[in-house]
């Protein structure tokens, strides 16, 4: 029998030089915490293979309720689709503690 | 060809030909550290010998330098290759702030050379990284309801980059330790130096073989744009620097700064303070043909240039 | 028409200093493997920027049954939660090879 | 109300010395972008703890159509399944702009 | 101020400022192994040159002061700061134990002012490293029902920790292969870790001025704890320096060590140890304020303290 | 024991005791990117010293020896030890390629005893990586519809492979730059060798260890194998070098490279042309066995068996 509560899990993958604001820009939004990882990888805005400041990438995991989770992914569509390499999504997932992510 | 632009030969060959050659990417980062601080190091150092007075006239002279090239690139990019505001600000940007390793080549040019400069050169390095960028920016959102430049960002960004705390931090220190205090800090600092370079330059040829194919997209124009600029702005750095009595070397190294682009500074405050320019056109600009054609071939022209003007 | 079935992907974000202990936890609560990648991030403990030694994160990924995932979900939640900055979740995944994570 | 499409997520995890190579196979199966991180980890090949060369591993991640999924998973499958240290699963997520994502 | 301490205040500084400065993760990790490595290898072959049984009497004494500190740190720390047993014996460990870094400044110190001590201290950080941090477990765990102690993993992580590996290890391979068989590494070790030193301390400026936020919550009491206990264990040290005989360098280099706490090898077995205890409290006592006190005050205090006791 | 195989001890050692020191990876990338071209740089200056025409006919038998190792180790391999045909071919092809480090321990004995060598050596290392590893391929892939060779990726894989670019780039830049173009870069890439070199064995040591449980399950024949294969390569390489005219010193360098495994380059190409391969097995003889065998025991032998041989 499971453990877990219903929950969002957002995923953003995107420049280096959004790490800063976005996690500004998450915890106003709502979430109470993220993770990021490094990453490199390729999309519509080319090879970003990660060997120097200007081609690295992160992304970032932020585990919120249902509301939370779209006004992220609003913002970051509004504020830093159109200029930006950035892919976003969410997916559902269950977890421990769900005060920790709510609200 | 000196062995140090060998390295950057090599990288580029390496990638060009598709070998799985890279390096780690804290490797990179680490190395630019160093480079930064030790610059910063030895410029502080041998201010440390200066009075002020001597060099403040200068100091304002060279900022200006720094101040017009942008000024001077921007129509040329937006009226004459037609690129948009933003773009054309933002490569401007570039070219206006300058390149931490090709004046490391310029030292290593005068070095093998036994050629001497003023030994706090470093100083206008730091003085030259801002203002260009600042410049840029003003240009991308003044004239035109095109937004308003949000300062407090930006300003954070270019006076607490990471790049301007290393070589203003690396001064002050050189400047506070002086040449006795940092005697114990010589092999690794000074001794190591022109290794690391070799390191990273041996980066900056993979880096720059791989952004190559972006050639292709951004025109002729781009390209032409990426060797005349630094010409045309060594030949100011040459004006303003036999202007402000600077020896040849001095001057050939201010020439220097002039004709390179900023690559790690002005990238990372241009993505930020104007996102709707497109960094792949600055980049391929700056680092695919500019930071080359300058250690190959600008350097020596420079120098050339130098001997014309200065007359010394 | 997927070739994937049914499997359970439990996902803890935690403490560098627990990635030992962690390892040999899910092993022997019946796991067959597991994946480690380093992190940062933020949390009810703070920002965990991973600068250095004590503020480091790992973000661990166990695919396993349903019934291992309550299994292992359960012992850090009685082991770990209370004194470590942790977090874990739950996600419904398609394998390939089901045989490699079952029992 | 969420503004996400469905999407498939193909997660690959496995050893380094292939990242070149599944690079170019999930593009030309018609991925059009995919996300690598490196990681550690163990499974049925041992523990590939990521010290060195011959024991790194990665973790590609997909945004794809089912179709494509499908695509990716079954050649995976039959090319290196046998000879190398993979594990592959699938998982439904939200993308925003899923026509970045389709075809 | 000496050029390595103006790095840290670089880093804190830089940090205070909001700089998006960084040290790769992994250039950390690896200067902090130069660091230990060398500092073993340099006292491993000075030790070479000694005669066992002179060592030893004194090396008993020291191990005998690492026990003694946490004892009196935290009967202070829970019965006055009224801190639960766990945080108390937490926090008592890590002063029990030491910074190599703190040691590595404190001999830098002594070079510049060329004053001698023995050159096998090292091998007194190496038996202080750990009786300190084994005390404050035993602290945590015993009277009252608080769990037994766990030995075995507990003498794992104390004696094959990283930093025990490589400061013991160092110490032996220097102490086997001696000056002859370490000359060829003396560029790579010697040379270069006043230099790695100011890197390691441009990181932890940044560390500590990111922890600094962490002073509000910890209140007043642990601050001046943080600022009193490195005082007295410097006395302590300087006593028992002068008492086993050592030079006045010598003595304060023993009270350096006394005084300095534990950031590396201390919250890595503390974490899994002693869980209970909240890790922010110790870290900002040893890092934010025992640490730069030590290298910017300290170590100038404690050379007048060992002028007063020891007498020469 | 040298001091360098100390460190190989320290790590293996560490590693058994289940010690949590760990190199980060990148130090470990960034190391052997270092040591590569430093050995290419180095045999590259020697080589500017010397005339061609000398060389290519000492480096043909050389490339000879490369070929007739791994087609001596297959049948060994395949018919005695009952291995299949891919792991059979996949470890005779480690075995006819190179370890650059075993190399750079061999150069460190002589050096160490004063001992002469042929200073372009490091040329045979960059000619012998090669060979071997395309044997074993094609021993694999021949002989049996067990697939064709695709040669394209291979061939791209051999000779731009990351220690291939390195080693070669290395020597060709140090060979355009000759001993003045690399003075200024001595610090850096001869005088922290040895430093580095010691890092490196350490972390050699960690992962050897860590894979020593293989031992059990790859059998008695195949550990034979790995002490009896390098001695009886060593004895070829003897023989070639004292027949190409070689000092005692040089043939005892061809012998040690003659000996040693490859465990960067051939693991690398073996995983991606031989798939069907375990790796675990080439790893476990060349890593676990056939490395800490050569450095330890294995040079001082062949010294003795060049003794015999060469008579000089
Ligand atoms: N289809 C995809 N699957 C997984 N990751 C992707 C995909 N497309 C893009 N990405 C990641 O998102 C980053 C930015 O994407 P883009 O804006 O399309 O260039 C890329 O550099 C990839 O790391
Ligand atoms: N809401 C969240 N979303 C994603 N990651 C989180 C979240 N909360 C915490 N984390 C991660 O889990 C770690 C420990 O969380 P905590 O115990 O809340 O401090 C943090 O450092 C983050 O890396
Ligand atoms: N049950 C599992 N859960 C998560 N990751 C796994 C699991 N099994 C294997 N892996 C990962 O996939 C890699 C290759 O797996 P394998 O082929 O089973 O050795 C391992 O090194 C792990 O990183
Ligand atoms: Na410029
Ligand atoms: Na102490
Ligand atoms: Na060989």
């Amino acid at each position: 029998m499971p453990n877990t509560h219903p929950c969002k899990l957002v995923v953003l993958i995107t420049e280096k030089a959004l790490e800063e604001k976005l996690a500004d820009d998450v915890m106003h939004l709502g979430a109470h915490g993220y993770t990021v990882a490094d990453v490199r990888g390729r999309g519509s805005h080319g090879n970003r293979a990660g060997t120097w400041d200007a081609d690295r990438s992160i992304r970032m995991e932020v585990l919120c309720d249902a509301n939370t989770a779209v006004t992220i992914t609003t913002h970051v569509e509004a504020r830093y689709f159109r200029h930006y390499a950035m892919v976003a999504f969410v997916a559902d997932v269950g977890v421990l503690r769900p005060e920790k992510f709510a609200g | 060809m000196d062995a140090i632009a060998l390295f950057f030969v090599l990288g580029f060959a390496a990638r060009l030909a598709r070998s799985d050659l890279k390096l780690p990417a804290q490797l990179y980062e680490a190395l630019s550290i160093y480079l930064l601080l030790a610059i910063g190091l030895k410029g502080g150092m041998e201010l440390a010998k200066q009075s002020p007075m001597d060099v403040l006239p200068q100091a304002v002279a060279v900022i200006a330098l720094g101040i017009v090239i942008p000024l001077v690139a921007f129509p040329i990019l937006h009226k004459l290759g037609r690129l948009d505001r933003f773009n054309a600000a933002s490569i401007a940007g570039h070219y206006g702030s300058v390149s931490v390793v090709t004046f490391a080549v310029g030292i290593d040019y005068l070095s093998a050379r036994q050629l001497a400069y003023e030994p706090y050169l470093p100083l206008f390095l730091v003085l030259l990284e801002m203002p260009g960028i600042a410049v840029g920016v003003l240009l991308a959102r003044l004239g035109g309801n095109t937004g308003s430049v949000r300062w407090g960002p930006l300003l954070h960004e270019i006076f607490l980059g990471k790049s301007m705390v290393l070589l203003a931090g690396g001064l002050l220190i050189g400047w506070a330790a002086g040449p006795k205090g940092l005697a114990p800090l010589e092999p690794f600092f000074f001794g190591l130096f022109k290794g690391a370079l070799c390191l990273f330059l041996l980066e900056m040829g993979l880096v720059a073989a791989a952004q190559a194919g972006a050639l292709r997209t951004s025109g002729a124009f781009l390209a032409g744009f990426a060797i005349v600029m630094p010409i045309l702005s060594a030949v100011f750095g040459t004006v303003v620097g036999t202007a402000i009595g600077l020896s040849a070397g001095g001057t050939l190294l201010l020439a220097t700064l002039a004709a390179s682009a900023s690559y790690i500074a002005a990238p990372a405050a241009m993505r930020i303070a104007v996102p709707e320019a497109n960094p792949g056109l600055s980049i391929t600009a700056a680092l695919v043909i500019t930071f080359p054609f300058n250690i190959l071939v600008g350097i020596p022209l420079y120098h050339y240039i130098v001997g014309l003007i200065h007359g010394s």
